[in-house]
């Protein structure tokens, strides 16, 4: 691990490909467009000239069976990495994911655990239009026997794929589409990267901004403002959405009495409606105001510019949800 | 800008830094420590106004010719025309 | 031996059945696996086989009723025990026998999608916090007006409720309580604190003047040379070194509760603010000893501002682990100020003023400045109060440092 | 059937045809104890069926991958999988196969390398390019062998995994039980087209038909894919004409099929060809049916009262296995 570098969120997720490919002879990456094309993102650019066929796989336009076989493979003793381009086309390997992956070590009475990671790149941002820009977490961290992660940072998009594969359970690695050109600093800490685990991303006393993925990115815009304001937010990156990390969450709303939860998914059942709840659960007697959500419009996002900035929970309406807990009058 | 002009704009800066100061009541001649109590930091920050609206750098030195309504546009008006 | 024909569980959501027709008549004899009869269910006609072997003693239920899952419908009159039939789940016999009680439904809420509030109803409209808090302080709620969202009471206006205590034994004539804006609510928090404070804390008192001619003029000198965005207080510099001074010896930045004393490996010093309409709130800069001066300024500024516009976070009075009261406009010589609960000493600054001092064996004009202490027995003794004291002092005298 | 094949003696008849009496006769036990409520569920029998189970069974070796569908009680006994754990586990009970938690359609077993039935129609057949996948990248001469109705020939992920397997030449046996009725619906009303072998033309993958009731043929047929597969030559599949004679599951009325076609289809069973060819050629006596007959009906008997003396799993260890235990990676 070379000192600090600055690098883009798309270089930490080669580098971490790259690092597993090398250190494990199990290990192969597996989706559409891997190989000859370097990836949808061109996260795997080069890495077929480097690994060979037989480890960097280009599928067909089948995810159900190049996911199942990536569950499959895992069975017999791989350690595959299928990317599935986006969660958008998830959808087509649902049932391989929730019926086989999740369900089989508990199914076969332990028997049969799954070491597979598949990885998806997520949200919007890009102007994709309805199909090709949705924020599903919430259904995969709905499942009980998946583990579900979302690096936001440089560190944990580097760190998370190595400690992924070596989760003997299935682990879904989410990957912002919006945060591949991010750049920051690797530091030493992306080789000691957890899987599980909220992480405080800014200290703060008088608000708990609970979030995850790009999100974290419109929060700490919004703190700057919020700051300017008095108003001193403290924002929790979740990090892993499955198992949440209550008492991360927990302790910093027990000190700012106020949550706001940022989820670029719909608010319907979205992971903000699980969290709050557990807000309420376990800190209501913490609450100096109501918990609150800022989510993605309940529409299918739209594709021109303007009506999907209005359609995404963008810094503006964080702060004013912020507002709003302290009082009418500000 | 004429001296009533000048009255005018010193008092929404007094009032700014002291909200709770209503202009219409502050007589002009009696310093603003005795009137309410305007203190050390209400001065440090009514140059910094004075600075930032209407271009005047005041030193430290020149503070106790702020201290009322009169002395400020005495000593303001002719450094801004 | 006589065996029980039951009718079978045909199915996993199948709770009873109709028998359509029998293909048996009593005294017919039976070979496992006969299909025996058919059997109505919501899916269509099932054949029904039988398990044994046997003569048709008797045929117990004829065709066209209903009848549930398990129920005896005919006797048959097997050879020998090894062809009895699997003894059937006594009772469950398919259809579970615990018919789900009818769970009354759910009354539907009258909740808004999407609505984040309930109905506003006319009880008092208080946070959760904020009533765990007003217990813990005594503070009866129903007094108080609520600034939270929707005029809820929030745990900073309990809290202002019992806002910090006037430093100064002898306050300036407190402005008439009729004419003041919030004096009233904010007078009677003061009062409860202070009382509380001399009932519980057993306080000591030290005082030293310090000769500041050098720090003044070092302070002149400075604000001439920066921008007025930059120009600093003496009493940043005076917060700084006390946070200094807090951070070099233990036991006057933290909290005596419950019996015991814990030291705030943070420091916050708390600035005592006189607000204009009378009352008193000293809230924290936070993290005092590590922030340069400039910072530290920035933020002073910022919190006397909030202050009296009455825009203070509930965390920023709670926070304080000491506060510094500064009566110095005020041309009081010394201060001896009283705790704030749950602190355990309290810094009190008098007016600089050119007086004589001795130099060199000679009387000269110097600046002096008299600084008090106010400190908790239970915690430290005279000698480490003067100890904290000379620490402030060293501090204050090298500027350049802080 | 044409007769028994020279190769087979009278030992090798009796072997075959004791597996195929073992199935049949599990299964009809299973039918009562549903009736009795002793099994709960879906229950989906494969009488019938027996021939293929047995059959493809003596080909597969210990190291072979085996993927079924919810009809799996034949191919989990053939493949070794012992019938009291197997009846345990259609119970529901702790020491069942499964632990008790999966039931009929989802019977799992590490040792013989079984990994499970599935409930979705067409949901092995990805599992199994999977595990070919890696047995290839092994460089092991093992395959995977994966059991699917004809109704799966309907399902994406059936055209999936034959291109994907075809693509990258993978060792996977396609072994297609067509019993003519994909649930409730014939074959002819749900195929535009009905010989599935055509459809393997499509994805360039070696298909044969065989008899599904002949139990040599069927052996014969996948002892020939199987070579085909372990030579690194690619997947093969093969559609095994067979006819279940009871109804899809328990509940179902047989509204879709008369009561002729399933008479005709039961003098020409597995059971009853094997017992046929093997008297005429003078390999067995009626003698030796019946006592292999009773050698079933014992290990059956015996495996029920194990099942019903099986203890239940404490409901404290519901969550245990949602995460894998104590499994270095």
């Amino acid at each position: 691990m070379t000192g600090p570098a600055r690098i883009t969120y798309r270089e930490a997720v080669k580098q971490s490909i790259r690092e597993a490919l090398q250190a494990d002879a199990r290990v192969f990456l597996m989706g559409e467009d891997v190989g000859k094309y370097g990836g949808c993102f061109a996260v795997s650019k080069g890495l077929l000239d480097e690994f060979g066929e037989e480890r960097i796989r280009d599928t067909p336009l089948s995810e159900s069976t190049f996911v199942g076989a990536g569950i499959g493979a895992a069975l017999a003793g791989m350690r595959p990495i299928v990317e599935v381009m986006t969660v958008n086309f998830s959808l087509l390997a649902l049932d391989q994911i929730v019926n086989t992956a999740a369900t089989l070590c508990h199914m076969s009475g332990g028997q049969f655990p799954v070491p597979v990671v598949i990885r998806m790149a997520t949200g919007a941002g890009r102007q994709l239009a309805a199909q090709h820009s949705h924020s599903l977490e919430a259904w995969y961290a709905h499942v009980p026997g998946l583990r579900v992660v979302e690096p936001a940072t440089i560190d944990d998009a580097r760190g998370m794929l190595r400690a992924a594969l070596a989760c003997p359970d299935p682990v879904i690695i989410f990957e912002p589409i919006s945060l591949y050109n991010l750049e920051g600093e690797l530091t030493e800490a992306a080789a000691q990267v957890r899987l599980d685990g909220a992480r405080v991303h800014r200290v703060g006393h008088d608000v708990t901004l609970v979030t995850y993925g790009a999100s974290l990115w419109r929060c700490t815009a919004a703190a700057d403002v919020l700051a300017a304001d008095g108003i001193d937010a403290e924002i929790v990156d979740l990090r892993s959405l499955r198992p949440l990390d209550d008492a991360t969450i927990l302790a910093s709303v027990r000190k700012t009495r106020r949550a706001v939860i940022v989820d670029e998914g719909w608010r319907s059942g979205s992971l903000a409606a699980e969290i709050g709840l557990r807000i309420v659960e376990q800190g209501f007697y913490d609450l100096d105001a109501p918990v609150a959500r800022v989510c993605a419009e309940e529409v299918p996002i739209p594709y021109p510019k303007h009506l999907e900035d209005a359609a995404l929970p963008a810094p503006e309406r964080i702060v004013a949800a912020v507002r709003r807990l302290f009082s009418d009058a500000q | 800008m004429n001296r009533e002009e000048l009255a005018r704009r010193i008092l929404e800066l007094v009032t700014e830094i002291a909200p709770d100061v209503d202009a219409a009541t502050v007589i002009p001649g009696i310093d603003f420590r005795d009137q309410f109590d305007f203190d050390s930091m209400d001065t440090l920050n009514f140059a910094i106004a004075l600075h930032r609206e209407l271009g005047v750098e005041v030193p430290e030195a020149d503070y106790a010719k702020l201290a009322s309504l009169d002395k400020c546009v005495g000593y303001l008006s002719p450094r801004l025309n | 031996m006589l065996s029980e024909f039951r009718l079978p569980a045909l199915g996993a959501d199948m709770d009873d059945g109709t028998i359509l027709e029998w293909h048996i008549v009593p005294g017919a004899s039976v070979k496992r696996g006969d299909v025996v009869a058919v059997v109505e269910t919501d899916k269509g006609a099932i054949d029904v086989e039988i398990f044994m072997d046997g003569i048709v003693r008797e045929i117990v239920v004829a065709p066209g009723t209903r009848i549930p899952v398990g129920t005896v419908v005919a006797l048959i009159e097997t050879e020998d025990a090894a062809a009895a039939p699997v003894a059937t789940l006594a009772g469950e016999s398919g259809g579970e026998g615990l018919t789900p009680a009818a769970a009354p439904a759910p009354a539907e809420e009258g909740r808004r999608e999407g609505g984040s509030t309930a109905a506003p109803s006319d009880r008092l409209k208080i946070s959760p916090a904020a009533r765990r808090r007003a217990r813990a302080l005594d503070v009866d709620v129903a007094a108080l007006h609520g600034t939270g969202p929707g005029g809820a009471i929030t745990v900073e206006d309990v809290e202002q409720a019992r806002a910090a205590p006037k430093p100064s034994p002898t306050p300036p004539p407190p402005p008439p309580p009729a004419g003041a804006g919030e004096g009233g609510g904010m007078r009677d928090a003061i009062a409860a604190a202070m009382s509380r404070s001399k009932r519980e804390i057993p306080h000591y008192y030290l005082s030293t003047t310090v000769d500041v001619t050098a720090t003044t003029e070092w302070l002149t000198a400075h604000n001439a040379a920066v921008p007025v965005t930059q120009r600093l207080l003496f009493a940043a510099l005076l917060v700084k070194s006390i946070a200094l001074a807090c951070r070099e010896l233990p036991g006057f930045s933290g909290f005596h509760r419950e019996g015991r004393y814990e030291d705030s490996p943070a420091v916050h010093v708390g600035v005592a603010v006189a607000l204009r309409g009378g009352g008193l709130v000293a809230p924290a800069i936070m993290d005092t000893a590590d922030k340069p001066l400039t910072t530290l300024m920035d933020d002073f500024r910022a919190l006397v501002t909030r202050a009296r516009a009455g825009r203070l976070r509930a965390s920023e009075l709670a926070a304080p682990t000491i506060i510094l009261t500064s009566l110095g406009e005020a041309s009081v010589d010394a201060v001896f100020p009283i705790i704030q609960p749950p602190q355990v000493a309290i810094v009190g600054a008098g007016a600089i003023a050119e007086r004589p001092w001795v130099v060199d064996g000679k009387v000269v004009p110097r600046q002096l400045l008299t600084l008090s202490l106010g400190a908790d027995h239970r915690v430290t003794d005279g000698r480490l109060g003067a100890q904290f004291l000379a620490r402030i002092a060293a501090r204050l005298l090298e500027p350049a440092s802080l | 059937m044409s007769g028994v094949p020279a190769s087979i003696t009278r030992e090798r008849g009796l072997h075959l045809l004791h597996e195929m009496l073992r199935i049949r006769q599990f299964e009809d036990r299973c039918a009562e104890l549903y009736g009795a409520g002793h099994i709960r569920g879906f229950l989906h029998l494969c009488d019938g069926e027996e021939a293929i189970a047995v059959g493809a069974m003596q080909v597969l070796g210990s190291g072979d991958a085996v993927v079924s569908t919810y009809r799996e009680h034949g191919h989990a006994l053939a493949r070794g999988i012992a019938m009291g754990p197997l009846m345990a586990e259609l119970f529901g009970k702790r020491t069942g196969c499964s632990g008790g938690r999966g039931g009929s359609m989802h019977i799992f077993d590490a040792a013989t390398r079984f990994y499970g039935g599935n409930g979705i129609v067409g949901g092995g057949l990805p599992l199994a390019v999977g595990l070919a996948l890696a047995e290839k990248l092994h460089g092991s001469r093992n395959l995977a062998a994966c059991f699917f109705g004809e109704g799966a020939a309907a399902e994406g992920e059936f055209h999936e995994s034959m291109n994907l397997a075809a693509l990258w030449k993978l060792p996977v046996l396609f072994l297609c039980e067509n019993n003519l009725y994909a649930m409730g619906t014939a074959l002819a009303r749900s195929e535009s087209q009905t010989d599935i072998q055509a459809k393997a033309a499509a994805y360039g993958v070696r298909a044969t038909a065989v008899d599904g009731m002949d139990v040599f043929a069927v052996e014969a047929a996948v002892r020939g894919a199987a070579d085909h597969a372990r030579a690194g030559r690619g997947p093969a599949l093969l559609e095994l004409r067979t006819y279940r004679l009871r109804a899809h599951s328990m509940f179902d009325a047989q509204l879709y099929r008369d009561k002729a076609e399933v008479e005709e289809w039961r003098k020409r069973g597995p059971l009853t060809t094997l017992t046929t060819a093997l008297k005429a050629a003078g390999l067995m006596t009626e003698e030796d049916f019946q006592r292999l007959l009773r050698m079933a009906n014992e290990e059956v008997k015996a495996a029920v009262q194990l099942a019903t003396d099986a203890e239940w799993e404490p409901v404290a260890d519901l969550a245990r296995h949602v995460y894998a235990e104590g499994v270095s990676s």
